[in-house]
């Protein structure tokens, strides 16, 4: 089987946005996928720090430590992008009003929930920013993650074992190996990467799936 | 490419249905979205429950749309006023449900809505009338009342300027309302005086960010004399 | 006895407010304090439909049907002033940054409960504004009323019959014919009229008064 | 007349005593008062409460104020940062205590404070870490965690211009978390990078109202390259 690479996977999950879509990208993965939206699309880019119409990086030398993205990048704002406070920036990500927010998780339970915030670790610092936020309060949530860690455990998981950032919140997860819808059915494969079979995608998942690709 | 301006009052309003509830800009005069509440009336939605601060005054306006028997109940904080003749009669009837509410509990409420609060307490209002039956709490030696979120399935709201996206700037105490009914509201219609090209609004300087927005209708026409002529909106 | 006419208690209210006070004047009775306010302070006026620095009205034919107070009135704004939505708006009122608030009232009761929103007879249309928030959220509150009805009952009580707008939130009330502090220590004149003596302001009021004029 | 400007750093804090709580503004380095945190090092108050999105990092600000061990708690909601070494190292030691807060919850207590609310029931965090032993409520189907107001005695923030009734704006993603501590603190102190005449600002783009600002401390200097040549301040 072919794995989706980091910017295939970014990409794949950039197709699922649509014009007109407010969105957030949460930081570390999910800030790739600005690289890969359709350029034929209008597409609202938010960052919890005060601004909406998030452009691209700026070229060297024009940084401006004054505009940056939550992951505290220099970036640019679109024509017809705004700034605002906290405040206001928080009311768009918990009332609702985002379309999508795009994040990398942990773990993905079976019911949808997800863990992306702490490794549990009794040395780990802990650190929130935004991610609950954003895991309860946009229409959608899409992860975007590994399939497996790095010793080759499932990131699909029963039940969440690292701390929760969000009961029940995922829509949809995009994995090197396969888009996998999350709801009231369970999880349903939607997509897999080529050469990979249902039967071997489910044995490195620790989840049950049903398999119904459109 | 997104562009939110729709050029017709009645599109605008065309899927208001039965039993909607509907906020309404304004303070007073200032900020009341007359055009939308005209084409809110001939479209003919019923059984509606309004949110505005006042209950409409003279005969034009929101008065025109009680007298026009489209409201089941109203959510304000001040219905009465020298020229209320409208509210006053169907009330008087028992026509008309009046939820009254301190003004800052209503702009806290619709505020709520908008940020996705389940519910603040809040300090105004405690041991009078409009607490009667509500819960309370006592915090840190002081009595609050819990208020829960008003929703709305629309918002509409009179703003000056407005982009494509929907971002929008007020125009002095016209501002009141708005910005924060739009954030409340499923559906957030505003009308303006113009429509500008994208990028024309100061970034530093946009009051309701246009995700706030779903559909901005121009107007044109009135604008104060002392703000030069009246301008005619860019996209019409 | 010399009673204090509007004028006169407009001006005498005026008086307290001290350069720099942020100070919202209620509908009614304490918008005539504006004309008093000595010309030497910057004393900044506050209304609740979204102006800070609020001006005078403007000369005839220049009225602008957006810039109006909270009595629908038109206005001006100071240099200096700006614009502001409802919800910040009340933020100023009700989180204890407006210094003084000044409101006309039905009764004031001798614990401080206020009366001034509601005449509470079947037939009347209610209407609250903003009364309640200012009563709570203002640091000082203060009123300012006729010290009778036209019947001649005196609208300081013992306990107020009227419905409440707030308990225990005044700090100072302004009457045609006395200024009277409310506090832990009940209900002190500070000033009476000229020709009124103590005993005859005591029998003009149906709440026990102490005497201490500084 | 009314003049907030204050010229001196150290005169702006010189009233922080031990044990205040402190609320900073910034994200990351965007809108981080530097020099009126380094006026507080200076001044000497100790067992302060922070309140801060961040918990500093590399040597200098808020890293330089822990490590000044002048901070008790700090309250925020992204301690971990690549170069956090100071936090890191005095809260494995046990020497400083962490209250995490999501940053929306961070923000919400900050506004409840600010605008006089007893407590908001908020949807972030629930049954998550972060809620553990803190109340909780269904509203309409869906759960809620009860969160109380943050208040501070006083608020460092930076912002891009003021006037001298303390009116002021700020410069894109510096905003941040400005204008909401600025309402939330007894003192609210800002550093600017201008002051300029009283009517200079315009009245429908003031981000904070002078009235939630204290004091403004002009400190010129710095502004990027594509705004042209530093400014001094008026007053200065």
């Amino acid at each position: 089987m072919k794995r989706r690479t980091r910017e295939q996977l970014a990409a794949r999950v950039a197709a699922d946005i649509n014009e007109g879509n407010y969105v957030n990208l949460g930081i570390g993965l999910p800030t790739l996928v600005a690289n890969y939206l359709p350029k034929d699309r209008e597409i609202f880019l938010h960052s919890e720090n005060g601004l909406l119409g998030m452009g691209p990086a700026p070229a060297p030398g024009d940084e401006d430590p004054d505009l940056i993205n939550a992951s505290k990048q220099p970036v640019t704002l679109l024509t017809g992008g705004c700034y605002f406070h906290h405040g206001d920036s928080f009311t768009m990500m918990r009332g609702g009003h985002l379309d999508i927010c795009v994040l990398g998780a942990f773990q993905v339970s079976v019911t949808g929930d997800l863990a992306n915030w702490h490794t549990g670790g009794a040395d780990a610092i802990p650190a929130v920013g935004g991610a609950m936020d954003l895991a309860v309060g946009a229409k959608r949530v899409f992860v975007m993650m590994e399939h497996q860690t790095k010793t080759g455990e499932s990131k699909i998981v029963e039940r969440c074992t690292y701390p929760l950032t969000g009961i029940g919140c995922v829509a949809r997860v995009y994995t090197d190996l396969a888009v996998i819808d999350v709801g009231r059915d369970g999880m349903v494969v939607r997509e897999m990467v080529e050469g990979l079979t249902f039967e071997e995608l489910q044995r490195l998942t620790a989840a049950p799936l049903t398999h119904c690709v459109n | 490419m997104i562009d939110k301006v729709v050029h017709s009052l009645a599109m605008a309003v065309d899927d208001v249905r039965d039993g909607a509830t509907v906020m309404i800009g304004g303070f007073g005069g200032a900020g009341m979205p007359s055009e939308l509440i005209d084409a809110l009336i001939a479209q003919g939605a019923r059984d509606l429950t309004i949110v505005n601060n006042n209950a409409g005054n003279g005969e034009a306006g929101l008065a025109a749309l009680l007298k026009a028997r489209r409201v089941k109940k109203i959510i304000c904080s001040f219905p009465r006023q020298t020229d209320s003749q409208v509210f006053d009669g169907l009330y008087r009837a028992g026509e008309l449900e009046l939820e009254l509410v301190p003004q800052g509990n209503l702009a806290a409420r619709i505020q709520a809505a908008g940020s996705g609060l389940g519910a603040v307490y809040t300090p105004t209002g405690f041991g009078t009338l409009l607490a009667e039956g509500k819960e309370t709490r006592r915090i840190d030696g002081r009595d609050y009342v819990l208020e829960f979120p008003i929703h709305a399935d629309f918002a509409l709201i009179k703003a000056h300027r407005a982009d494509r996206w929907g971002n929008l700037v007020y125009r002095k105490t016209a501002r009141n309302f708005g910005p924060i009914m739009a954030a409340a509201a499923r559906c957030t219609v505003a009308q303006v005086d113009e429509v500008v090209p994208l990028g024309e609004l100061d970034p530093e300087a946009i009051v309701t960010p246009g995700i706030f927005v779903q559909r901005v209708v121009p107007i044109g026409g009135q604008r104060s004399p002392r703000n030069g002529a009246a301008t005619q909106g860019h996209a019409r």
